[in-house]
């Protein structure tokens, strides 16, 4: 997909005159930060054959908890770890219910994108909160050397995701589950603990998605925010190459993926296509972009 | 066929291979794994399109097979090798499959599967046509996909390797149903690896070797050491080997007792010495995989007990197995056992990828490397390398890299259900010269074939099993060889009286 | 020449709802009246905080000078806003405040719920059962809610038997709570839905099932209310009106002005709604009018 | 999951004491209907593997389309069948870009649920069209011997469907395929066609489904109708006990399915749970739903 993600920059450069500047590509970048940082998540989870439809909602309660916790005095960075640690939670329980009381996965994360984006509502009493001095920041709108920090984030999640699938015997076990599960129990891995752990990262860097987003908008909103992330996510995923059926893919795809969608949106903007033709633009590219590397592969 | 060539991508699997096949002849194609004998069959019956440049012809006139479709209309029906049934469905659907009896756009399901259980009659097949394939043992599956192909009313019949876990009576069924087919005027390609079969059954035989056409031979120059030579291009001296000593004296490995699950096997107690060869016979669907499966604690049992080396184990999954010292080679190896999208380096070091890891659990590649041509080397997979994709092998070679795999657990007790599975003359006498060099070296090898004369021909000792329960042993003496005739007359009930004496 | 942008930017917190379309246009208009070379780009943020802030840096990286925000919660969009403003841009804010903006016009949502549901009660002289349908979380509907809340207080007679449902602000989801409420309650008197969708799906369920006893109220002032209000074949008898075009061209005027270097007023313009009522509602000019 | 169902009723019933009148079950019923007629298609591809993502906004697309037909003066009833022939084109097109151009169901489908979304926004400009003299209002409100047309037509699609999956040979295809696509294209079963017939009849069905929603609610608008009905009629598929593995799964355990959702939404408020608790309650409950569904059969 890395030609077609080429392609588009290229095209809205050329209709724009004003896409490749440094600061819309860090602008466009910036948003893909979030998206990406889900995707990187939900690679681990589709690779297996699984799917986390609950990470829009993690990332909403998530922002909550962590706004909450960067408004107690002297401690604000306490919002940091503790975002951190409902993404966590989420994930675990999505784990386990799909692992240990073997639901499937469709079912049970559809449960927790409900009952979380409830639970969100519900800490801050369908109310914003906001804090204006949030103390991190800096994490969503400072930059270190010229690159947001957003960015640095998300890159950082995509080569920690890189190293634990290409470089570790855990990321060998995941594409093995999800090549072929019933082998993989036979070859004696931990199915279960492999499993659990898959949609815990998920839902860890969930978490870390709403910290960011906390960090950005030194507020959060139990229903505004996050809303129907999860098609964004598996969506790049998808676009980036890597299968439903699971053991086939990898996490470069998703940046890729994750990167062509931020840069429609951005793009189409840019070059002032009304927001209604934005859908019918948007879905067509999608389409004909897949289509493009079906046919480009196929002669390769 | 003529003059047929086929390529993927870079890799040429057949080059300008021609063929020919008579009415009411059986003719039957051999060569090695990955010979190109699958492929060449596949583009008579339009799975694959082969190259531009050869022909089909069919009574003389050429025919245009760009489809599956197109190879049925031809009357061609195939038996492939890696079975193609849908697990969901009735047995009366899958014979069937697009060929439905039909009352306008509705199923007539009473004729169809009345007509199905005519076909099953013919192989003699106990299950009812309602019966959904996953609960059919790989056997039964296996008899189910030879049903579909009797059913289609085919003029050209091929079969890829159909008796691959079959026992001998059902192979011999199928050899009378053969005959009838002979009679009737219908042409038959008959591929496999089991020697005797091509004997019993063949008009002439055709080689193929790396793809290439090597020759034809009618049916009294037939040989052994003909066909051998001309299949791997040496000779293959001693076929079986049983050079380990008899383990009569040797101490017991592992002690299994009264292990059941109460569905297929009821009540199962063995032992298994260190050094011995015990092979596990019986019939299609006797229980003999779901016995080995107990054992290694792939599916959960009711009852029993298992011991090695007299310390009693508690065996709950595979990994407390594997860690134990007990692994276990399956018979449905693609989707059972290997990763298919994977390369051979990981399918081979998975197993103990954990153990190798550096800190942090990072993987060790240079010991998976090490691991991974240690086990192309000792049972020469041919492949391009070591990160060739394993679902792209021949099935011998993918048998292999399983084998391989398990080999590097270094285990005590090994488990081999049906080890030989569509492996070709050459990998087959390795595989026993493995197996013989294993038990010399104490290991305990448990097992299951259901080629006879692989059993005699490799085992210290024979357990024969039906309806999932231990019904007869028979141990090799220098006075009295163990026989055929006597692990059959265990397998059918001949014997069972004995048994239960 | 007066001092006019170049490039504006408008976002709104949906583009998919007809409340937007008038709303849009009054913004749209009055920057091409006073500007017609200017460039002017109109989004929808779909609700989503994470999208607008986006969408405001967006604007700034485009070189806006002038942008026009709906925004999707008043308090969580402060730091684009006082990004934007760094950058130098002015900020208008419409129908929703969005704190920081240099100006801020909108509806006088408590007042809109305070005369819908004033209606209602003087209807039933201040005695009987009435049920509020909720909407999602957002300022205008929390507002209309408390002011409907406030003028029901005035009134001991009246009980409010539920207010805690998410008619989602839309027919389909009024229709669904208030076929639920009409279940759980036997006799309903007076219905207040968040907007006029609301109080159409519930019209609807109640004409499903027969149920007579009850009037309805809603705010917007919508077209469809109109014309269920001339048909007079509804149990719709109120809807407060709110004139998004107006409200739109006032703001932008004013952001206009503020641009210019004009000193504007710091507290938010409330526009007073009227109530649109069936014997009014022939003198009403609704959104779908001319201008 | 029949049990679960029967379970939920009684519950309800127990704590509200009006659950099981005769309206309200005809309401809940009603609730179910445009569902029930979405998850009917969606049955079909999920049987063969596949996704179809784009049925929410196919909806609002026929939605449109119907009540702007339904508005033409004295051909008023054209609105139904040009409702039913936009879903019918979108499922087409789905069909075609799954089964000829061989994209991945989930992207091919979330293109069309962007760019169809965009279509329907755009033929109403954004507005909401209204007929408050719907012809073919009886439809969406009125009844037949006391039984809600609503009712009566999503029933006579789930019949449909059964007769077709379980009665037909092109049934049988269908569950070949979804149980295994090669052995099927072996068996010379025309893959392509059948793969495409599958999301024609999805699309045909949320056709059928805009049409439903335009007679009941007498208008249509492109953005708020139909928003992420896909997610329900997934999910009534998967708690009906169809597997994403494609195969395995019947037409009745989607109707159960659906009915399991309406029950749920409408005994929720019947019992007067706040909008926030609904979502926690909802998403606990339909986890428990499966988890219990699992333990059952694992014993039975
Ligand atoms: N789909 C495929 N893609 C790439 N290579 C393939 C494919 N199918 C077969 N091959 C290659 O073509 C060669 C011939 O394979 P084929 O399956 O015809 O062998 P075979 O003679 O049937 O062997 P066996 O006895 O093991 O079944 C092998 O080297 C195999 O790796
Ligand atoms: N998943 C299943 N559900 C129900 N019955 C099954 C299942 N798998 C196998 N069986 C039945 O259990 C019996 C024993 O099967 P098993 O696979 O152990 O036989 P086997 O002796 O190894 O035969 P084969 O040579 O065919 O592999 C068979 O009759 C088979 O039909
Ligand atoms: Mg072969
Ligand atoms: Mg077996």
């Amino acid at each position: 997909m890395l030609p077609v993600l080429i392609l588009l920059c290229i095209g809205f450069e050329l209709l724009s005159g004003r896409f490749a500047t440094f600061t819309n590509l860090s602008i466009v970048m910036q948003q893909a930060a979030i998206n990406t940082t889900l995707a990187a998540g939900m690679t681990f989870v589709i690779l297996t054959g699984g799917i986390d439809l609950s990470v829009g909602s993690i990332v909403a309660a998530s922002a909550m908890v962590s706004v909450m916790g960067s408004l107690i005095p002297g401690w604000g960075y306490i919002g940091i770890p503790a975002g951190l640690a409902v993404g966590l939670a989420c994930g675990l329980v999505n784990g386990l219910l799909v692992a240990v009381v073997k639901l499937p996965p469709f079912i049970a994360t559809l449960g927790s994108l409900t009952a979380v984006r409830g639970f969100a509502r519900l800490i801050g009493n369908d109310t914003t909160v906001f804090n204006t001095a949030m103390p991190f920041a800096f994490l969503g709108n400072g930059s270190l050397f010229g690159v947001p920090w957003l960015v640095i984030i998300a890159f950082a999640g995509i080569v920690v995701s890189w190293l634990i699938l290409r470089r570790t015997v855990l990321g060998t076990f995941i594409y093995a589950i999800g090549g072929n599960e019933d082998a993989a129990r036979l070859a004696g891995i931990r199915v279960t603990a492999v499993l659990t752990f898959v949609y815990a990262i998920s839902g860890l860097f969930a978490g870390l998605g709403g910290v960011m987003s906390a960090a950005r908008l030194y507020a959060a909103n139990g229903l505004q925010v996050g809303q129907s992330y999860e098609l964004d996510a598996i969506a790049a995923v998808i676009l980036g190459g890597t299968s439903f059926v699971g053991g086939i893919g990898s996490i470069w795809g998703t940046l890729v993926g994750a990167l062509i969608i931020a840069v429609l949106s951005n793009g189409l903007i840019l070059i002032g296509v009304s927001d209604i033709w934005q859908y019918i633009v948007k879905g067509l590219v999608i389409i004909a972009a897949v289509a493009l590397d079906r046919y480009h592969r196929s002669r390769g | 066929m003529r003059h047929i060539s086929k390529t993927f991508g870079s890799m040429a699997a057949l080059k300008d291979v021609s063929l020919s096949v008579e009415r009411g002849e059986v003719h039957a194609l051999m060569g090695e794994n990955g010979a190109g004998k699958s492929t060449l069959m596949k583009i008579l019956s339009g799975a694959y399109r082969a190259d531009a440049g050869g022909s089909i012809l069919i009574d003389g006139r050429e025919v245009d097979i760009d489809g599956p479709q197109a190879g049925r209309h031809c009357g061609i029906a195939v038996i492939y090798q890696e079975l193609s049934l849908a697990p969901n469905l009735t047995v009366a659907q899958n014979i069937f499959l697009g060929r439905e009896h039909r009352r306008g756009g509705f199923t007539d399901r009473k004729a169809q599967e009345a007509a199905c259980r005519d076909v099953l009659a013919r192989l003699r097949l106990a299950f009812p046509p309602s019966t959904v394939v996953s609960r059919l043992s790989l056997g039964e599956r296996q008899l189910v996909e030879i049903a579909r192909a009797l059913a289609s009313d085919a003029r050209i019949l091929v079969m890829d390797e159909p008796t691959t876990s079959l026992s001998l009576l059902e192979t011999e069924r199928l050899y009378e149903i053969i005959a009838d087919l002979k009679a009737h005027g219908i042409g038959i390609i008959y591929i496999s690896h089991r020697m005797e079969e091509i004997y019993a059954l063949s008009d002439r035989v055709s080689v193929l070797r790396d793809g290439r056409y090597v020759g034809t031979l009618g049916r009294d120059e037939i040989v052994a050491e003909r066909l051998v030579a001309m299949m791997v291009g040496r000779d293959l001296s001693s076929f079986y080997k049983k050079d380990h000593r008899p383990a009569a004296d040797r101490r017991t490995l592992l002690s299994v007792r009264d292990i059941a699950d109460d569905v297929r096997v009821h009540g199962c107690s063995f032992d298994l010495k260190a050094g011995e060869v015990l092979c596990l016979a019986g019939l299609v669907g006797s229980g003999r995989t779901e016995l080995a499966r107990l054992v290694y604690g792939a599916d959960p049992r009711t009852r029993g007990s298992i011991a090695l080396d007299g310390r009693a184990l508690d065996i709950r999954r595979a990994r407390d197995a594997i860690a134990a010292g007990i692994v276990y080679l399956t018979e449905d190896r693609r989707r059972l056992g290997l990763f298919l999208e994977m390369s051979i380096n990981d399918n081979v070091s998975i197993n103990v990828a954990a153990g190798d890891a550096h800190g942090a659990g990072f993987t060790n590649a240079v010991k998976a490397r090490e691991r991974a041509d240690r086990a192309m080397k000792t049972l020469e997979i041919r492949a391009t390398g070591i990160s060739a994709k394993t679902g792209a092998l021949s099935g011998g070679n993918q048998q292999k890299v399983l084998l391989g795999r398990l080999l590097e657990t270094e285990p005590r007790v090994l488990i081999l259900d049906e080890p030989t599975r569509g492996v070709d003359v050459g990998a087959k006498s390795e595989i026993y010269r493995l197996i013989d060099d294993l038990a010399t070296r104490g290991i305990g090898v448990l097992m299951i074939s259901s080629e006879l004369p692989e059993v005699v021909g490799v085992a210290d000792r024979v357990l024969v099993m039906r309806d999932g329960r231990i019904v007869g042993e028979i141990a090799a003496a220098p006075d009295q060889p163990i026989t055929q005739e006597a692990i059959m007359a265990y397998a059918t009930g001949v014997a069972a009286v004995d048994a239960d004496a | 020449a007066d001092k006019v942008p170049t490039r504006v930017g408008i976002t709104v917190g949906t583009l998919g709802n007809p409340f937007f379309v008038p709303l849009v246009a009054g913004a749209k208009d009055t920057v091409a009246k006073a500007a017609p070379e200017a460039d002017v780009t109109v989004i929808g943020a779909d609700y989503d905080l994470n999208k607008q802030a986006t969408q405001i840096d967006n604007f700034i990286a485009s070189g806006v000078e002038l942008i026009m925000i709906n925004s999707v919660d008043a308090n969580a969009i402060a730091p684009a806003i006082e990004k934007a403003k760094a950058a130098g841009i002015t900020v208008g804010a419409f129908d929703v405040s969005a704190k920081g903006a240099d100006v801020t016009v909108m509806t006088n949502n408590v007042q809109a719920g305070e005369i819908a549901c004033k209606y209602l009660a003087d209807q039933l002289k201040g005695k009987g059962d009435v049920v509020i349908i909720n909407g999602p979380p957002i300022s205008s509907i929390i507002d209309r809610v408390t002011g409907c809340k406030n003028a029901f207080a005035g009134y001991p007679d009246i009980n409010i038997l539920s207010d805690n449902q998410d008619g989602k602000a839309s027919r389909d989801g009024g229709f669904a709570v208030m076929q639920g409420l009409l279940t759980r309650f036997p006799h309903i008197d007076a219905v207040f839905g968040a907007n006029d969708p609301t109080a159409l799906g519930a019209d609807l369920a109640a004409k499903q099932l027969n149920r007579q006893e009850m009037i309805i109220a809603g705010v917007d002032g919508a077209p469809d209310v109109v014309a269920a209000l001339k048909s007079g074949e509804t149990r719709i008898v109120a809807s407060s009106s709110q004139d998004p075009y107006a409200m739109a061209a006032r703001a932008t005027e004013m952001a206009l002005a503020a641009f210019r270097g004009e000193a504007q007023p710091s507290e938010p313009v409330l526009l007073d709604t009227k109530l649109v009522t069936a014997d009014n509602v022939g003198s009403y000019i609704g959104w779908d009018a001319e201008r």
